[in-house]
């Protein structure tokens, strides 16, 4: 699965996507985000508050409880601020 | 007629109010780098494809909610300079009213609904802009 | 800064535009003439003197009315033909919502508050446009 | 006084301005519009229906009841239809 990230949450982590393969039980996009944040303390420096943090699955907009079974691509990142 | 850019290049308006549409009425509005608390520089980072994806969703939208003959959307990414155009939209129709309504909803809904994201430089500094609530409840009224 | 211009020249929109502000938001609206029902020939007439005053007027209202760094009203005058801007109204300003506000109120306005009278070609016989009662409702929203 | 005309009021008279001189109890616009429509039969197809008019005094959009004494120009006119 590939993961993608934006503005400073790509900047805390340092790295703008990743190849993960998260166990089973990580369902949703919220529990994606907890996994990843426990992968080093630059992911926990960005993702450790997903309340301030968005996503997408698939390039679609989607809440965090959102199920990522059988997505291709989740992208995370704050809320935007275009126009 | 739909027109939806995400490009680096500058934003050429006399082009885009041409391409906009010549069907009575002309609604646009362009946002542009202003200099707020010594803001020198702006970058703008987007999604690749989420965000032509985005745009197009909008402008079909428009076109389902109001009777319009063109939709037009772009939107600059990269490196900005203080009064360059960060965003061009423009609906047209026969009426005054749905191109006015429908001018509005774009760039309201374009603010909440499109992965872009607005880094300052100040000085020697950059900082990530944050969202605005007014800008929620700007959006808000479209649904 | 208030520009207004009544003339039989071509709107030139990139020339506009440009002038028209560089603060941010910048909204503008534009009418053309369109082919209603045969239409091939529009002649606008106008009450020189009264009609400068009366733009004026009303780009000073929108001034008081919101908080804008600019407002433009270019109305052209005599023979036009179809496509041909008729008139460009402007407003520009730190925020989006107030230059999409002035600028709806500008052209709303417009229409019953200043004195032009259009008439139409229609083959060999040309009419004199009737004024119509949904300019008035939208006219009457901003008083 | 100086009496302009515009749009089709203008071409049912057939001119675009006259000087005229009304007496002391034609006292506003109504007044006068009813006694100029009173000058030919052209300015009676033009102004017998004030209803249809709109008037300005020295260039001030006014309603038909407004006093003229001591105008130097009053407009009659359609209803506008510009923009």
């Amino acid at each position: 699965m590939r993961i993608l990230y934006f503005a400073w949450v790509r900047e805390r982590i340092g790295a703008a996507e990743e190849e993960v393969e998260p166990p089973a039980e990580v369902d949703t996009v919220a529990a994606l985000i907890g996994w990843l944040a426990a992968r080093s303390d630059r992911h926990a420096a960005a993702l450790s508050e997903p309340e301030r943090l968005r996503a997408a699955r698939d390039k679609d907009f989607v809440p965090l409880h959102t199920p990522i079974a059988g997505a291709r691509e989740i992208a995370i990142f704050p809320p935007v601020t275009g126009g | 007629m739909i027109r939806v850019l995400v490009s680096p290049a500058p934003i050429d308006l006399a082009d885009e109010m041409a391409l906009a549409g010549q069907d009575g009425a002309l609604a646009t509005f362009t946002g542009m780098v202003r200099a707020d608390d010594g803001v020198t520089e702006l970058m703008l980072e987007h999604y690749p494809g989420a965000t032509e994806r985005a745009l197009t969703v909008l402008a079909e939208e428009a076109v389902l909610r109001w009777s319009l003959s063109g939709v037009t959307i772009v939107h600059r990414v990269g490196p900005m300079r203080l009064g360059d155009r960060i965003v061009f939209v423009a609906a047209s129709g026969a009426h005054r009213a749905e191109a006015l309504d429908a001018c509005a909803f774009l760039i309201d809904r374009l603010k909440t609904d499109a992965p872009f994201w607005k880094r300052e430089r100040v000085g020697d500094h950059h900082r990530w802009v944050e969202p605005r609530a007014s800008d929620d409840v700007s959006a808000e009224k479209w649904r």
